[in-house]
């Protein structure tokens, strides 16, 4: 308890606000804003966007190949971003380290290179039920062509993967588990070490969609033994249109390349294409150089402060956000996990989510809702969507206050 | 009344409240007063799908009008939805087709018409005009 | 003659290159930075990325479906930034503008989606002897997957598309021509428009690689008629990761989409998903949202000052250029066609491309060397690979001039 | 001489140059001089691709040491090349394996061994010591 308290004392989160001047505006006039719609993308500190600024103003090139001073100074700094991604995760090697755009992109390139490798006619793709479109789509996609089947594994009322359920759909049909360490609706945290050593007695792989985890918890791909692992910069409070896929190296070896182009090839002629050694043959193209490097600012910030510290600070407001819900009458948290991550979503008697993030809006309060790109997940649940809150790093127990103050207007009005 | 008359008298209706709330307040009031619509018409071929909620819009002709019945799962659509209904239910046919709806921009609540928003008004609002293109085609 | 010295007299390129901060370096100690590889990459002025940083730190939020203030804001932004570059290709509808990373994404996405429902076994893609890597290997993937089969349309020894033999080789077999506007490697301009035209008349339709005609020439691809046109934006002075994509509209409602994910779908469930309408079934997962912005200020920037002024300006370097590279002895220039853009391949005597490319980066003057992605087009000219100098809007003669001396220097060191 | 008293050498040598022009045109110098690799050797097996540039290189053993042929394309690599040659042909296999190249970042050409550059150099080391390494395995 009283580490707890030391912890809470050194986080100096006013310090750190100060990095995120886009927290400092006030909206519709009067109201000043209360982002916590982190779940769906945080914000962006200026050590983030001052890099991306430094590399356009001193350095850009196009990389790799480059003989000049520019090019080879992009590369450097763009393959140092790299390593700092593989730090980041724990993983072994830069080359099973690839840039991607995001979680979508790095689930798709797996889904396809590894299904098109793989899959057959009859196989089956485990995910769960709580998996965010982006984790179900890609893999209905190559299924339908090849005739495999997206099979969901259950989750019971409290939001968490029925484990009992997972052990016994695993068998000699299914190639592939499909799972996200944290849910972006519940906030439950899976465990996902168990489920893949358990995947791995049957010699099934397991892919992890790391979208939700990457800013709250430490990764260690090594310790998970997962096969793959996406995750986004957005969510990181890196940049846009930026992304990590581990993979490991016996599978990017293994698989077919995704996008063809620049880069990937070894040499090209009508007759014959061999392609490139990793990471460079699943990255075809001219990358989001920018974004790469500014990813691993992200990362330094991210580490500047520690994961530990960051998430002990945002399950304190979990807690206390929590807590301070629960006293609302009518008040319905959905994803009830004993495990969880600093995402609450809500429901208040049978107010819509619509109705109730409007008013938040209208006071200030950047809240998501509807169904969170987790359709199956609403309708395991049988509602048409949430209210949710996600806290990052920069949130403050004064702006769970100031939600409660909203949902407390919510309630007058539509109660 | 016209759908412009309409249109003038809503915004002037509106220009009384003097903060957001008041508005919202009046728009939760107009959106708990709808009338209902019939329990036939909650069809899935009358829902207008939106991401964030969802409407159901029931049309039908009567002479040269058309006349339209709706609903909506989110209250605040529901208001917004009473508001089209002022101002487009039991209007002539050709007048919903070339309609120009600026009132929603002068009442201030224009963001709920944007196309990004998904809670089915956008759509809502297409699909009246379009109904009414389609009766004009008829009777022509 | 006058209007030429017209334009150029009021081409202020000395203001322009200050909104390029990248370029007021020195390199190794010493030399006056010579950016002449703008075909891999140019560079970006001032307005681009403080578009970006205005982006971080006034508006950012996860766009699409969000209710809040924010997310409204950037969704807007966005929007608008597609709607710019509907203007710039001259698209009929924002909904066939799709936001990709690149020309290389964007290449992939029609290869794998038109491949995938139009091709089959025994069926011909032509593509010209000249393109890209980018523009050969996703053929090649999909056609090897399919049956079918990627043929060169052959070139003359300017560098110019063989065009009877092209007419001869349209047949019931070709399902899809896919060729470059400009060259990367030569700066051959084709007729991109005639061989559209004629590929219609057999029912065909046509990809066109704009990546090196975006920043020099007017894009209108109504009155090319082409089915698909794909561009980036790091080449156009915007930002790295971004790109667009033109594509008809029939074309696009066709096809199946590409990724799975968020955003580009109607309604998901493990029974039956169906998918959103256009743009956003091409669009899965978050997008770069600040760099699509910026690329959106890249094509304002360009219209600021005019493609007609800056071709002239490009044109005049061309020219001036090659005329001066054409009295060292030794020099070959590759690709010599009567249409070009302002892009400079050659080769002096035997010397490799390598150690002039290395002499010239000491002296500050970075070109590009080696195969340029093009390898089937250095092996059609049997060359291990050319020096490319290729300009843009803020080069001047004075750096043309380095660039001479430089050559100078390296027939001196290797002659 | 050892590997280290050839990396001393070489750079004690490259230390009277005042600027990098010299120091290229020693390179060249020792480009144009390499001993040339037998026609019989230049063939795709021993080739080392580079993107920019390419090496071919031969290996032999002769009692426990490594006896290297090697060439390039372009000149600058091959004198490169040629550098690495003095420094490890002719060594002893073991010594070979576990050199620690400083030099040529010490005479400023670290950029050259770049795994960015493709210019197939720091491939050739590596087969280099491969080379090595299995010699080792083999009179073991
Ligand atoms: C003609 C051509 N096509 C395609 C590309 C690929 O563009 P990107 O790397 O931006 O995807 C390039 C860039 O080098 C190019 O010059
Ligand atoms: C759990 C989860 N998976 C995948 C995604 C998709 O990430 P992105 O949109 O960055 O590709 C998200 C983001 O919404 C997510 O929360």
């Amino acid at each position: 308890m009283e580490d707890a308290v030391l912890i809470h004392e050194s986080y100096d989160v006013d310090r750190l606000r100060e990095d995120f001047p886009v927290l400092e505006q006030t909206v519709y006039g009067k109201y000043p804003l209360v982002y916590l719609d982190n779940g769906a993308s945080s914000q962006k500190p200026k050590q983030v966007v001052e890099t991306m600024e430094k590399y356009y103003y001193h350095h850009h090139a196009n990389i790799h190949r480059g003989v000049h001073y520019l090019s080879q100074e992009a590369t450097t700094q763009y393959e140092v971003a790299r390593d700092k991604a593989r730090d980041f995760m724990n993983a072994p090697h830069s080359r099973e380290v690839l840039f991607t755009k995001g979680t979508t992109d790095g689930i798709n390139l797996v889904a396809y290179s590894y299904g098109r490798k793989y899959l057959q006619e009859g196989d089956v793709v485990l995910v769960s039920t709580m998996e965010h479109h982006s984790n179900i789509v890609p893999w209905q996609i190559v299924c339908e062509e090849i005739g495999a089947k997206v099979v969901p594994i259950p989750i019971n009322e409290a939001g968490e993967i029925d484990q009992e359920a997972y052990a016994s759909m695993l068998g000699p049909k299914v190639r592939m588990v499909a799972v996200n360490h944290v849910s972006n609706t519940l906030g439950t945290i899976n465990p996902v070490k168990d489920m893949i050593a358990l995947a791995h007695q049957h010699g099934i792989p397991v892919l992890v969609d790391g979208a939700q985890s990457a800013p709250h918890l430490t990764i260690d791909v090594q310790d998970l033994d997962c096969d793959f692992y996406a995750i986004s910069g957005h969510k990181m409070y890196g940049p846009t249109g930026t992304g990590i896929l581990y993979g490991k190296e016996k599978w990017l070896d293994a698989i077919p390349p995704y996008q063809g182009g620049g880069e990937m090839i070894q040499t090209v002629t009508f007759e014959k294409t061999t392609y490139n050694e990793l990471p460079h043959k699943f990255e075809a193209g001219t990358p989001n150089i920018a974004g790469g490097i500014a990813l691993g600012a992200a990362i330094d910030y991210l580490n500047s402060i520690g994961l530990d510290r960051i998430a002990a600070h945002e399950n304190d407001l979990l807690e206390y956000t929590t807590k301070a819900l629960l006293e609302v009458e009518g008040m319905r948290i959905i994803g009830t996990a004993a495990n969880k991550a600093s995402v609450i979503s809500f429901l208040i008697g049978d107010i819509h989510p619509y109705d109730a993030g409007t008013i938040l809006d209208k006071m200030g309060i950047a809240v998501r809702t509807g169904h969170h790109c987790t359709e199956p997940l609403m309708n395991r649940f049988e509602i048409p969507g949430t209210v949710r809150a996600s806290f990052g790093l920069y949130n403050t127990r004064a702006e769970a206050d100031r939600l409660l103050e909203g949902v407390h207007k919510v309630v007058q009005l539509f109660g | 009344m016209t759908i412009d008359q309409q249109q003038q008298e809503i915004i002037e209706e509106f220009s009384f409240f003097e903060d957001w709330m008041e508005k919202y307040e009046h728009i939760i009031e107009l959106g708990k007063e709808l009338e209902p619509l019939a329990e036939e018409h909650h069809i899935e071929d009358n829902l207008v799908k939106g991401c964030q909620s969802r409407v159901w819009l029931h049309a039908d002709q009567k002479d040269n009008h058309v006349v339209f019945a709706a609903d909506s799962d989110a209250v605040i659509t529901k208001g917004l939805v009473a508001l089209m209904m002022r101002v487009l239910n039991d209007q002539p046919a050709e007048e919903v087709a070339k309609s120009d709806l600026y009132f929603i921009d002068q009442i201030g609540l224009k963001e709920h018409l944007s196309p990004t928003r998904s809670n089915g008004l956008v759509s809502m609002v297409k699909k009246m005009k379009l109904y009414a293109v389609a009766y004009m085609a008829k009777s022509a």
